[in-house]
């Protein structure tokens, strides 16, 4: 393995070395991760956090009188600020721990489902992962608005020159992802915004994929809500956020009920804490978000620029050397991508050429990537994902497009 | 091509021990595949489709009766490495009384195969979903018999 | 410390070299971690178990078609099925995975609430936390229906006696906790199950602090739910379970959306997967799944009764010794309780005494324990709460005894 | 007990420097409470009471503006250690300009007392809501000033 990636700066040796996952056999081969999308893996420094946490300052937090609770309370709490440095919100009262993008997503829906009634609009991109797609069916089912989708053309690009065809007077809820999971394509949020704003409409973004690879701006987005996941930005698994603006925050309803997220309780009823706290029913994932603080005190640690262009050199050389497999075709074609490639062969299910790979080390994911509506939009069932993270090398893509060809001499035979 | 070109089970079970390395038996259950029996696309309607994550599954199983009952079943998948399985699956199962295929051991010979994360992976993946209802029309077949 | 505890069999300085955290000093003090019933500390081979994970196997898990992935499902499912044998659940669908008991108890009151209407009475107990109250409350506002105590004595204990009065043929779900957070005290849910199902009534069973204390089998109690939380059970933060009877959880409508979930997803409409996949929206807390599934390794491995002839030991020897207090008040005096004592002092407020006891070295929680109803019908604002665990000893008991001793000094002059 | 019987601020620090161990520097703050002026029952209204989790608060907060805006404050708690920490408070603040309000470093000096954990133990606790409030009307007081 070369040590220095071309992009000048990146020491690839050295970044790799603080995942020790990474350095591990698969069928006796070196693994080759190329399924980030899916889930990074974690550097040493999150996963000792984690160990540190449960073996120093375990402890329940915010109630407690006692040193271990003020501890582990203040780790908490740093880690929520370290979030708001993260994605630039003006105050750490925004971001609201969640378990998961997923959770954060529904999180929104169905707090902000609570102004919406029949005849209302949600309009959501084509191209979103069903856990932005669900939660507003759901939403929209219970009081009767209506799930629109904004159009995304055959490259994979948002086609904003529709987007007033489906925001109109009656959209009260735009929600679009920042980076596809499925295609890489990285949408111009701050358009959709400026859209959703001009509309009236509240806008949300989904910004699962994008937090590994992109610097997030919540102001510059001019975005209301914003979700992230740890797990897809080197953090730990069960932790994620939901940034909201402050003054809507205020304004809507809790989403779970329990401790922690009430003012006062009776029988006769219950009045409610203000943000966050109102939206952190029980004892939250204390360890999870102290190690999802650890992940950005990592990404703030890095040379992101270089990281970025690294990145882009993997697409360059992945998108190159794929479409030289014969039968195979790349799907999603956008001008602005992060390294993620999804394709398709001509001579075989994804499903056949999946343990072809994973006997070769290489880790991909096939299927529809829980964007079923895009797959039906650009008429496929399933593809072939490679998701390359920064850690990533040239010979890794390499092994990938060797084990490509070698699934085709033993499937098209 | 005729079912009959499928080899019998302790044939493929010997084969496979043969065959050393992966690449190989994957390649030689890929040629399995290719020796299913003609599932033409007019057969495949969805009542016959079975679930599955990654790959499509169409199944006609069914229970002949005369001379004491007799699982038989046709598959085919948009998948080759599924077709594969579905050869196997015929030959261990098709034609054989429900005794027999209640004691056969699936699991037992799919993970001689290595190809476990394959088929556990997903949680409701075709191969599974279509054990599971082998398995469970020789039940049926069984206590139909018992209670008859 | 001595090494036994006078319950024979129990080496409790080995069970406590498993407990990384318990070996500190606060303040300059050994820590005497009395705080088990917000949080207990977790052992070496959770906190292993976590790492391992993240070192080796993480990957996303249900999907995935390489080895890693199928690891980390294999992980993942068998951590369900030892939930599963945890508390003898007839089939590991039974059990889903959550982010702790608050998120179960929200999605038992979401999903039952669907089939709730005006009028119907949803009867909790007066001492339930605020976790079982505030999702019923929410969902009783949402639907119409009407949330009802069932009556506490004095002693703290349920008055199954006047459960007549309440649960009656309007009543569709009767939620209890098995053991209280506040009072130690060990409800007879057996029999409030048995009261719910003559009533015609769902039985929801709030586990949380029962679960590192007794044996649960949700088949003998007869329950149709029962939630748990992993950080209270000597597992990770951020995970959590609901048990549901299948032939329920089959009728019941999903909570969150998003991945995993759908059977197809299209903008029409989407299909929901069967359980228990249809009530795990998005990528799971998969390290902290595991980790509770090591957790219950763990306390499978121990001799269950000697803790808890240790633990009842240990609940004897500090009720007796803090009586001895002046102006010490025990709060909760039922016949069945774990090592949970509350208590209130004449002269001090919790407030006052926490800090002392903290210089003490000693961690316990004051303030209303998220039972703010409870502590209305007791007529307390709030106590101070000592909750022991198996790796508690009568020496820490004596400490906690002696610090308030020196708080009274200090306060009562 | 007359308000004056608490030290000024300057003492107070002083006195903590002087008291080696926790012990008595919380003893000291205790003996402070018990300095507090009276603050009857019947003016412990709901109005004057600062949401605290743990404890509660009642604050009596104003300006007076006659020579120059000064801010004026009582206060008393159902916790002994909350009194001592108001008569701390009282110290520090009452009396003072807006800008001696705002200058005041209390945390640092609470800090001194080692009682960090119980007083951001919880998310909304009496003392910290208080000196928000403290904090606040002295800015009001300050930008009124300069903006009449
Ligand atoms: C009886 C009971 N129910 C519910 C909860 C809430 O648990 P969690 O904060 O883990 O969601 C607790 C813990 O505080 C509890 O003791
Ligand atoms: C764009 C996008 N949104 C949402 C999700 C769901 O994330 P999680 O499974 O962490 O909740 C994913 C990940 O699969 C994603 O890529």
């Amino acid at each position: 393995m070369s040590t220095q990636s071309r992009a000048g700066g990146l020491d690839i040796a050295r970044l790799r070395s603080e995942f020790p996952a990474l350095h591990q056999s698969v069928h006796g081969k070196p693994l080759v991760y190329l399924d980030n999308a899916a889930t990074t893996h974690k550097p040493r420094s999150v996963i000792d956090a984690t160990v540190r946490f449960y073996e120093q300052d375990n402890a329940n937090v915010h109630r407690g009188l006692h040193a271990l609770s003020a501890r582990a309370t203040q780790a908490y709490e740093m880690a929520r600020d370290k979030v708001r440095g993260f994605i630039n919100a003006a105050d750490a009262s925004e971001c609201i721990f969640t378990s998961g993008v997923t959770d954060s997503l529904n999180l929104a829906a169905y707090t902000l489902g609570a102004g919406l009634k029949r005849g209302d609009r949600i309009v959501l991109s084509h191209m979103e992962h069903h856990s932005n797609i669900v939660p507003w069916q759901i939403v929209a089912g219970r009081v009767g608005a209506e799930v629109v989708p904004l159009p995304v053309t055959d490259r994979g690009e948002l086609d904003l020159a529709r987007a007033g065809e489906v925001i109109d007077e009656r959209t009260k809820v735009v929600s679009c992802v920042f980076v596809s999971n499925t295609l890489g394509t990285i949408n111009d949020v701050h358009r959709v915004c400026t859209l959703a704003r001009a509309a009236g409409a509240v806008s949300v973004i989904d910004a699962a994929q994008a937090a590994a690879h992109l610097s997030i701006d919540v102001r510059a987005i001019g975005c209301d809500f914003l979700a992230l996941t740890g797990h897809k930005m080197y953090g730990p698994t069960g932790i994620g956020v939901l940034y909201g603006r402050r003054a809507l925050l205020d304004r809507l309803p809790p989403f779970r009920g329990g401790g922690e997220m009430i003012d006062q309780c009776t029988f006769a009823g219950t009045t409610f804490a203000p943000p966050p706290a109102r939206f952190e029913a029980g004892t939250p994932n204390i360890a999870g978000a102290i190690g999802l603080g650890v992940a950005i005190d990592f990404l703030a640690s890095q040379d992101r620029a270089t990281w970025a262009e690294h990145e882009h050199e993997l697409l360059v050389r992945a998108t190159g050397a794929l479409e030289r497999v014969d039968g195979l075709r790349v799907v999603g074609r956008a001008t602005h991508k992060i390294a993620t490639v999804s394709f398709v062969l001509e001579w075989a299910h994804p499903y056949d050429v999946a343990p072809i790979l994973d006997h070769a080390g290489v880790a991909v994911r096939t299927g529809h990537h829980c964007t079923q509506p895009l797959m039906d939009r650009l008429g496929l069932k399933a593809t072939i994902r490679a998701s390359m993270a920064a850690y990533n090398t040239a010979e890794e893509v390499d092994t990938l497009v060797a084990a490509l060809h070698k699934a085709r001499r033993m499937l098209a035979g | 091509m005729p079912a009959h070109a499928i080899p019998s089970i302790e044939e493929i079970i010997e084969t496979f021990e043969l065959l050393g390395d992966w690449d190989e038996r994957f390649s030689y259950v890929l040629d399995l595949g290719r020796k299913l029996p003609e599932f033409p696309e007019s057969e495949r309607t969805e009542a016959r489709r079975v679930h599955g994550c990654q790959s499509n599954v169409w199944l006609d199983l069914g229970v002949e009766r005369h001379g004491g009952p007799r699982v038989r079943l046709r598959a085919v998948s948009d998948a080759h490495i599924v077709n594969g399985l579905i050869a196997i699956l015929i030959s261990a199962y098709d034609g054989k009384t429900p005794e027999q295929v209640l004691a056969f051991d699936i699991r037992g010979l799919l993970s001689t195969l290595d190809l476990e994360s394959h088929l556990s992976g997903t949680r409701r993946n075709g191969l599974q979903a279509m054990v599971e209802r082998i398995r469970a029309e020789a039940s049926a077949a069984q206590s139909h018999e018992a209670g008859g």
